[in-house]
């Protein structure tokens, strides 16, 4: 009921990659996956970060990028940083018996998430997780427990040199999957979108929009007057193709209309 | 569709709304595509965000938090600045469905500046944000010093050409009464009451103030009573009209605002309570007491406290 | 038997409560035998409805009203005149607790009158109480003017004898700051902050306001932002000690009004919430917090938000 | 939860004497015999008022006295009152088998509410219900259904001459009661307890005494610093006899302490 940051415990960290971490959290909370908490370091900001881990313990993780994360990373086990939420609408899963989740680079937070509780639920999943290269490959070790998992780098640096997207259109030759679940970079997410159209098969992708309140009152998240932390993060491609700002504005933090490259580079 | 039965509709400093419910500046006013997904979702009338003399990000988070009793804000005024609005502003043409302009400045002469331009883009109403921090004076808002905010709203008038201006008044002084007055008597067409009250909450395990400017703004549910004083005491000291807003959560809250002297009513932190769908719902609500107590037009609301 | 732990109690403007939590003025406190009560169920020192110059009935009913989010009265002071008092300075002889006398009058030169008599019969603290309406000057309280708080205090200085003298002060202004800085000046030995917020309940279906007395004071939850804020404030700008208040409910609220720089704190609506038993309650909140975090001492969470 | 007056019409007005009528209204309390609803009239006041009814239809049973009650009169059915409550702890009836009510005056009102819950109950109850004369004497239609009824009027214009408080020591000469409640004049109701004791009675009395809040808060009410309104209004003998004001002492609406006897002939 009350939306005001509680502090927690970091209970333990788990170091992904050079560049990502998991922090473990001392809470429980019941959240969905695809919702997002925020995380708040105390004199420095505050963050959304998915659930990419909901039980035994609660865990985000988190990439290594700018301020904030670089905070976070100065933090040890035992220090206590502050977190509200969940937020958000997360997955739908109803009805879904086989399913392919594609996340790229640090998107595979919340992919995590569902990927377990779709194993929980019986569901046969198939995980495509593509990055950069190495350095910001993450989580593969709990995917691997919760289905077949390929991975692709732009380097190829480890597995499969390419893109997810590749490696979609390929497994889509043989196969077919109730649906297709994505998070990652807006152009990749938009690929897979007409990727799973094109195949005739559902899909959702989780967005990310400069975030204030997470609860749908300050305007900051919109997407075409849709709320991104309460109408979203998570959308279905009916809802994207209404979305003409989708891969390309985005608003900064002023509210003034950049492009989404200008955006994701830190240029407002 | 309820937002159309004749006796909701408000005229409200010249601007006829639709029915008595307005967005309130700085909640979901960010662009042009949200404030027409407020209007659709039935507001009588939107407000933008307020707009500043130059590009502004606000602070960082937290911003915005919210217990049961009240939401806690210090966004900080983020402003893509006057001059950056270009793209909003033609979305906004050829809208059906008033539309609120809010603009602040840092000095009284930058108050006209702002609403010059603004003015050229036509919106129905200029509404002036009086409770930013007077840097030039001795700290305080310029709306606790009814001289200064007589002034501004003369230069806004002036500059203003037909768009009507209105004050927005902040509840964080004893002088509010006089500070209204003060901006009747220097020409504005309305008053808006109350913005939100000044405040702080602590988070005892962090040992820190929660929002990462410390102080903020309170609304919602615990302002209510300060709000409907306000107004009562605008409403028995000016002619104008007034916009009242300040925990309006469902159509009784709205009613009982209208009742103390509101001709319309903001709703913002109830947005967060109840979700978008809260205009559509005070309008019901507002509907069904109007109804029960066989009252035609919602105009026989406004000041029905008083005797 | 919490209330005996050492790491509880508090000097507060010299004077030693047994824990941090005062019963607030006009709670509870019209007479000796409920002052006593309100000690035995663990207040760390209580306070005594205000005394006034001369007998006043308050106002008719409603006086006192509340909802979830805040109470709201307007209670018209009603007391039986510093001179009719006899019996209750008798009864309270003798006494285990530190005992606060808050004393209002209607100029400058009436509070060093009532607060004469007062001091003959040894209260452990004098408090006046700078919210009441200035009738002499602009209708404004007193606590909205720092030269008059500063006389009102400067006056009652010179016939408080021994007994220290607090100044209560008003939220409803935007000069609080100097209010207190100007009480300080003038002699005070402590501030207390905050009194209740001006507000108006209207009951819509009998188009009237719920109180008698239209307008009322705001307490409770509602108000803790603004009591939070104001002791902030208080506390960065003044070095003489606070005795916070507003909106406490429970053992962190008292622990957020500590670090923000009270040295004790004030229950009142609470008592509504909560019955008689909150003190007992309040007191095994905050102990239970301090042996979670360590905290040896309460004295150590004054000011812990301020950095 | 709420504790502010909420307007309710008034569905009945039923004529009990030249003085005294019952005002049913159109909602419905839970409340148990003892408590009291505050009544508000916009404009004049708000005053408590014992349940003297509480189903099928919410009544209160009003001796016209003062300016409020004045005010109160004039009101039609149809017409609103504001209401808040129920309000106070009740009588106490556990355990109860037999039961003797002794009722002075308006004091009837809470006394009729708890007949009736008697009756249902299966207690076997008798009644004695007196007051100056028949003009201050209601509900004893109410009463007969509830039970064996015994009027007294202090000057015999009905039942007979004579104090309760006779008629309670006549029938313990024969009788035994499980427990006695009692409301009235406060010296009627001391003479009850003093009784009650002598014989080895348990016995419960409603108070009354200056309210405002009606919540335990302001102190108003306080006896001996026990708050009427939320203690009480009702006490048993063990804790009356502590009450040293009792009888003696009230607080007038300035809050200064006079005698009862001044308090209750207004001069206050
Ligand atoms: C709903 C939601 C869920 C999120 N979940 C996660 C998560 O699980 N894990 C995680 O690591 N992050 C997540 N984020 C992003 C996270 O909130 C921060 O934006 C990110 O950690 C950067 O913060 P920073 O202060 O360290 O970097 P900043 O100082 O803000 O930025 C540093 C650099 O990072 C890059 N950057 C910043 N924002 C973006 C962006 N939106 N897209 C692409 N590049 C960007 C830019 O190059 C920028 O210059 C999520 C965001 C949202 C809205
Ligand atoms: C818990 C409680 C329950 C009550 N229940 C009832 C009830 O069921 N029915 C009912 O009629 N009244 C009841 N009362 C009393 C009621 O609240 C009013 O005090 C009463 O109706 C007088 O109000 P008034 O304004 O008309 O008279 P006022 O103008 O206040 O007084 C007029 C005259 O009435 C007499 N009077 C006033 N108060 C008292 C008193 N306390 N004792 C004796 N005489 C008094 C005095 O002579 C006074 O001068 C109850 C009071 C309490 C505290
Ligand atoms: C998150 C938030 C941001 C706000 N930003 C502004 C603003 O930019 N300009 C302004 O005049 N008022 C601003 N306000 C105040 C509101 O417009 C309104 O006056 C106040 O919140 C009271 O109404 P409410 O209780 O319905 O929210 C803001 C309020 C909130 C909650
Ligand atoms: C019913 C009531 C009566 C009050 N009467 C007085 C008073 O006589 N003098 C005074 O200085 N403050 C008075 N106050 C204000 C309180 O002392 C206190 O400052 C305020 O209620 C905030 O604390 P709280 O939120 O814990 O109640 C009163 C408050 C209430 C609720
Ligand atoms: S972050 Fe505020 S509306 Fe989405
Ligand atoms: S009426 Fe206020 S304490 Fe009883």
């Amino acid at each position: 009921m009350s939306d005001i940051p509680k502090m927690v415990e970091i209970k333990r960290i788990q170091k992904e990659t050079k560049n990502i971490r998991t922090f473990f959290l001392d809470t429980a909370i019941n959240s969905a996956p695809g919702q997002f908490l925020m995380a708040w370091l105390p004199g420095i900001d505050e963050k959304p970060f998915g659930v990419s881990f909901k039980a035994p313990e609660l865990g985000i993780t988190v990439e290594q990028k700018g301020k904030f994360t670089e905070e976070l990373f100065f933090l040890k086990e035992g220090d206590k940083i502050g977190i509200r939420g969940p937020y958000g609408n997360g997955f739908d899963t109803e009805g879904v018996k086989t399913a392919c989740l594609v996340a790229g680079g640090v998107g595979v937070a919340p992919i995590n998430a569902l990927a377990i509780e779709l194993k929980q639920k019986g569901v046969e999943v198939k995980i495509i997780l593509g990055a950069r290269s190495q350095d910001h490959l993450s989580l593969s070790e709990s995917l691997l427990q919760c289905g077949e998992l390929y991975i692709t780098t732009d380097d190829g640096s480890m597995g499969e040199k390419g893109f997810t997207t590749n490696k979609l259109r390929a497994l889509l030759k043989d196969e077919k999957f109730d649906k297709i679940y994505t998070c990652g970079p807006e152009v990749m997410m938009i690929e897979v979108m007409k990727i799973a159209d094109s195949n005739g098969i559902e899909m959702e992708a989780s967005l990310e929009r400069y975030m204030r309140c997470g609860t749908g009152v300050c305007g900051a998240c919109s997407i075409n007057g849709i709320m991104v932390c309460k109408d979203g993060p998570v959308f279905n491609s009916g809802q994207l193709k209404k979305l003409t700002e989708l891969g390309k504005w985005a608003r900064s933090k002023s509210g003034k209309k950049v492009t989404l490259d200008d955006y994701c580079r830190g240029k407002c | 569709m309820v937002e159309k039965l004749a006796e909701l509709k408000v005229d409200y400093a010249g601007v006829k709304f639709r029915n008595p419910t307005v967005l309130v500046s700085g909640v979901l006013g960010t662009d042009a595509a949200t404030l027409k997904m407020v209007a659709k979702r039935g507001a009588g009338a939107v407000t933008m965000k307020s707009i500043g003399p130059e590009e502004r990000a606000g602070h960082n988070n937290p911003t915005i938090v919210a217990t049961e009793h009240f939401m806690h804000n210090a966004v900080g005024l983020p402003t893509p600045g006057y001059k950056n609005l270009g793209d909003k502003w033609e979305a906004l043409k050829g809208r059906d469905f008033p539309l609120i302009a809010s603009v602040f400045a840092r000095s009284v002469e930058e108050h006209a500046v702002v609403a010059e331009e603004v003015a050229s883009h036509k919106p129905d109403l200029i509404e002036i944000n009086l409770s930013c921090p007077n840097v030039k004076g001795l700290g305080h808002a310029f709306g606790t010093d009814p001289e200064v905010a007589g002034k501004i709203v003369e230069g806004v008038k002036k500059v203003s050409g037909k768009v009507p201006v209105i004050a927005k008044l902040t509840p964080n002084t004893h002088r509010l009464v006089e500070v209204g007055k003060a901006c009747e008597e220097a020409g504005a067409d309305g008053l808006v009451a109350i913005n939100t009250l000044g405040g702080m909450m602590i988070n005892i395990d962090a040992r820190r103030p929660v929002l990462h400017n410390k102080f903020g703004g309170v609304s919602g549910p615990a302002i209510k009573p300060v709000a409907v004083k306000s107004i009562y005491q605008l409403y028995a000291n000016c002619k104008i009209p007034i916009l009242g807003m300040g925990g309006i959560i469902n159509g009784e809250d709205a009613i009982e605002l209208m009742m103390a002297g509101a001709s319309a009513v903001g709703i913002g932190t109830a947005v967060h309570y109840r979700g978008i769908e809260v205009f559509e719902l005070v309008i019901k609500e507002m509907n069904d007491w109007m109804d029960k107590n066989n009252v035609k037009k919602v105009s026989e609301l406004v000041g029905a406290a008083h005797e």
